[in-house]
């Protein structure tokens, strides 16, 4: 196993990947940007290193200055965590040049997964399910329109570098092509310096199914289950679970096969994901790879008891598996809810500032992944998400009544987050009946949202009055009807009476 | 002494005792025995009303107190007998002249669409603010002539800064 | 299943139940002494109601009072926790008598397995093996020698109300006899009003080992498997887990089997714990039952994914138990440290006072049960039990692994805590090794943990010298050689070069 | 500036440069540089020492910083210069007169085992305290007659209150 690993990430995602290596016995380095002098990563590490100025082009994703720094550390191996540097091939091939073990795949399947069009091709000709279309990047208008025609519409047009939700536009009818086009070659040039962009036949309000795959050195590949994460909004995951509603037990054994299948065909070695879509007839298709660690990688880990962190150092170090797929366990259910620093009553704009106060839920089944903590400034140059949590709990209601029990134990002060959205989600009919799809937050979540009153105006009205009570007169608003705490932890009010308490009936 | 709270879009009236055995709250015809105490030094406080117990969290900005209570923010503007009386002898409120866009989070100004002097249709896009990876497009509730532009590209802005003056 | 539901307890034990009952939908009724007014518990119920000073004789242990309450706002049962009144018989049958559920096994019961020579009786009749010895209370001096005599040097004195080691003296040799009798009667008489002594055979350094148990009203008996609860120091127990290093299979079956048939013995409806002593030989005898959710319930909810507060509920209500024996799967190592107020560098003495900052350990596997907040004064009245923390992992190993990063993790300042204890248990080897019995603590392990070096000196001297360094001259401590943060959350030093980090490329 | 610290028992000199490029700290003839952020308003602070990461969290008590690091505290005593020649001028520490038992901790006096004028042996218990469910028997240190009892049974102390005072 490795002496030295750095983690060239920041956030939730350093701090979780600390944990592991912590838990390994190896010792750890982080890197920061001058944004995160104060973040809780850099203190969890045992080394910690200055790559740069805030903005992520000027420190977390200067590749040459994060490989040096390695080499010079004595590091052995560099986990990315996801985004950043997680998926860039060049990253990979700089590591393997400088002998630097990458915790993720080769350079090669990075390479070959992250080409949409390649990646389809190796399925197809791996025999697993992809949707119709998109065997070809198509330059001319007249091309466009004569693939749209073949597939049949409505199709859905995507860049062949992409990823995101960049370049993607959906596509109803042949005039709405040419335009719709030109935008998305725009969009993708722009995103991914490679405007190639080519047709999907349209799968409508498909739930989105990921299957969980680890795979050694050494030609095991074995699948944890799947993660169903239909809960999206403009593309992006907000909740996630295991397992899907959506599965049968011979639904789930076909795609984890599909799933193996996809990750021997593309070479894959190290923890990934294979991201499939599943209509409404349960067929299922191949979408893409992710060739990372996956932000909702807990949920597996949760139901599995496997650590997947862990389980990559393993893998990257050259050890085997150490189970095989029939040792895989599924234990009970796990729902993650992504807490962003978001504002859900303005549209969700980003909300940054001090976290003033903070007090994360506890108890039983309940995790908390967070790279935050009270007196951080959250920095607006990097992702919203600030914290995830998770319950697992026997059976999925249980686990749903457990998610509203810790969101209800959850409190961030001083900026906006994304809890008393989940909340409602949690309350939902429409979640809790497992019937829905990627469509649902915004087409049948969001206007319930908007619509909802707040329950208890009424007692916050009387607290707000209590408070300026207290105030009048007094230079601090401490207790209204009480005395404060004396020394030793209790209070003693002298005579004092209280209602609907014991000492009514003494009188 | 007896309050007027705005809070959510409704005024509720409420009146507070004070009372050798603590305190009394009257809403309506319902009143209630309420016991409020701060939890250490901290901004939470435990308030048992009647019977029932609430942990709530309170922040004072300028007049407005904001109380978070089971996860959700209500913002209070809290008026007592006096200060009633002085809003109702004192006029309006000051009429509000001129339009102006304002940040409604921190962010980088990644793109302006339009030009002093230039005129702006209701809705219209003004700045584009980028912040966690996200390019957000603020638009203008009112038109107008733009009067001032108060940022530039590239700057970074706090929230409720001053972007763009529209008249 | 009910509708409302009385905690009649304070502490983590309290918000424990609570957080149960929410995820049920039942509503639930705290209620507090003047000392817990600020306590979490009384934030975390529905309602909350105030029930007399700070003394537990004066409020948690006031019987009539709290039932009235109970019968008053409508509660249909009352969860006693464990301590106060959990294992008081009169309380159950005061429930039994006003039509309120109590949430455990009888009064009857209680009763029964409370007395620990009617216990014993009963155990030996169910065919159980028992300690030899202790079939008759002994009042003179010569019924003493000669029992000892018949089941030979060394004996325990026991008081046959016992608990809480209350009454017990070791006695070597007949000379020792009447003197230790003449305490013991003593002690046993002013603690529980009782001074009726027996002797039993001395098991020399046991293990402990106890097993979990649920019992329907429907004639269910379940059990969930072992904890090991031999790390312990004066008869109080700082570290349990499960499974136990010192169980085989076989022996698991055979003490499980032992387990039920002592839970049918004594009528024992409800969660309860069976506790038996482990000899050298691999022996085990019952010791007693107790008839409560115990502290270290958490480790055993951990491999089984059961939640035992919820059982205890469904139970109650009349229930039937969901599983059988078949259906109980035990996955992984479960490990959990008490975390009490208390000196470890001051022979434990209890630390009471304000925690003025806390932070709590989290991320896989780990689960944190407290009853404390920052700004909480901790009560002299109370059991000095603040928090427990558990670590769950596939193997031990990696339990223990987890708990020392988990232990890194915890933070709680203000008041002195057994935090570092449990961090050298830990790494020490005798632990590590799972060969370890009830004398490890005081005989083996003190002694290398009063002669331990601090690691750290030189690094907190420097710190130390930083921080004077910096209030020279300025009002507060705040930073060297760093300016404070920046609006939006990142500093940028101007000119400022740091060493070892990536600015030194650019010279 | 030039520091001695005592601390677990030894006493560290230590020197502090600040410099353009930040502080640098010399220990024996080891130079490293320093940077240490204080979190927020928290007492916590990131120290990067080396290329070393710690955490740690200081609270000042009179002229000791405690150093909470790794879960340990050290108790950490820092003289400046001025101070240490102060220290040379200065003659020794005042002497102790007389023996005071003090509570280790608060609690509540439930036994007390002499009486003014009574003699009391080396390591005899004089008071027994209770808190949290566990009675603490506290000893006397030193020999000597009892010359005042400050508390009485029933009475709670607080931490580092005097109980007996023995000559």
């Amino acid at each position: 196993m490795f002496k030295k690993v750095l983690v060239a990430n920041r956030g939730e995602i350093a701090v979780r990947i600390l944990r592991g290596l912590r838990e390994l016995g190896i010792a750890s380095a982080a890197v920061y940007s001058e944004a995160d002098r104060s973040s809780r990563h850099v203190r969890r590490a045992d080394e910690a290193y200055l790559i740069g100025p805030p903005a992520p082009g000027e420190s977390y994703l200067k590749i040459d200055r994060i490989v040096e720094l390695a080499s010079r550390i004595g590091a052995e191996a560099i986990h990315p965590g996801y985004g950043f540097l997680a998926e860039n091939a060049g990253f990979a091939r700089a590591c393997e040049d400088a002998g630097i073990v990458f915790v993720g795949p080769s350079s090669r399947t990075i390479a070959l997964v992250g080409d949409k069009m390649e990646a389809r091709k190796t399925m197809v000709a791996a025999g697993i399910p992809v949707v119709p279309g998109g065997d070809r990047p198509l330059s001319s208008d007249d091309e466009l329109v004569a693939e749209g025609e073949r597939i049949g519409f409505p199709v859905m047009l995507k860049a062949a570098a992409g990823g995101g939700g960049k370049g993607m536009r959906v596509v109803r009818d042949a005039e709405g092509l040419p335009a719709a086009a030109k935008a998305a070659r725009n969009e993708a040039g722009s995103a991914f310096a490679d405007d190639r962009i080519y047709l999907e036949k349209l799968i409508e309000n498909p739930r989105h199914v990921e299957f969980q795959i680890v795979a050694d050195s050494h030609g095991n590949v074995v699948h944890l289950g799947e993660r169903e994460c239909s809960i999206q909004r403009r593309h992006q995951k907000l909740v996630e679970e295991s397992p899907s509603p959506a599965l049968t037990k011979s639904l789930r054994a076909k795609m984890g096969e599909a799933a193996i299948k996809a990750a021997r065909a593309s070479g894959y070695v190290n923890a990934g994901t294979i991201e499939f879509l599943l209509d409404r007839n349960r067929d299922f298709y191949f979408l893409e790879v992710n060739a990372r660690l996956q932000v909702e990688h807990p949920v597996t880990e949760l139901v599995t008891g496997l650590d997947l962190v862990q389980e990559q150092l393993r893998i990257a170090a050259g050890e085997e598996l150490s189970f095989k797929q029939l040792d895989v366990f599924h234990r009970g259910s796990a729902i993650e809810c992504r807490i962003c620093a978001e504002d859900p009553e303005n549209n969700f704009y980003p909300s940054t500032g001090l976290i003033e106060r903070m007090r994360e839920p506890a108890g039983p089944g309940v995790r908390v992944e967070s790279g935050i903590h009270a007196g951080f400034d959250v920095p607006i140059y990097y992702d919203p998400l600030i914290s995830k949590l998770l319950t697992w709990a026997p059976t999925r209601e249980q686990a749903i009544e457990r998610m509203r029990r810790a969101l209800a134990e959850y409190s961030i002060e001083g900026i906006k987050t994304t809890i008393p959205f989940h909340k409602a989600v949690m309350e939902s009919e429409a979640f809790r009946s497992g019937e829905f799809d990627t469509s649902f937050v915004d087409e049948v979540f969001f206007p319930m949202y908007a619509g909802r009153t707040l329950p208890h105006a009424e007692v916050a009205a009387i607290a707000a009055a209590l408070i300026r009570e207290a105030e009048r007169g007094e230079a601090q608003p401490l207790a209204v009807g009480a005395k404060e705490s004396a020394q030793g932890g209790w209070r003693q009010p002298p005579g004092r009476r209280t209602w609907g308490g014991w000492q009514l009936h003494l009188k | 002494m007896k309050y007027q709270v705005e809070i959510a879009d409704e005024t509720i009236e409420l009146e507070v005792e004070k009372t050798d055995e603590g305190a009394k709250v009257t809403v309506g015809d319902e009143t209630q025995p309420a016991d409020l105490v701060r939890i250490g030094r901290s901004p939470i406080y435990s308030l048992i009303l009647g019977d029932r117990s609430f942990e709530v969290s309170v922040h004072r900005r300028d007049k407005i107190y904001q109380i978070v209570l089971d996860g959700a923010t209500y913002d209070a503007r809290v008026m007592d007998e006096r200060a009633l009386r002085l809003a109702a002898a004192g006029g309006a409120d000051e009429e509000v002249r001129g339009e102006v866009v304002k940040a409604p989070m921190p962010g980088i100004v990644v793109g302006i669409a339009v030009e002093v002097g230039g005129t702006v249709e209701p809705g219209q896009g003004v700045v584009t603010l980028e912040a966690m990876k996200m390019e957000n497009e603020l638009k203008s509730a009112a038109g107008g002539v733009v009067k001032e532009i108060k940022v530039e590209v590239g700057q970074g802005v706090t929230q409720g800064e001053d972007l763009v003056v529209i008249e």
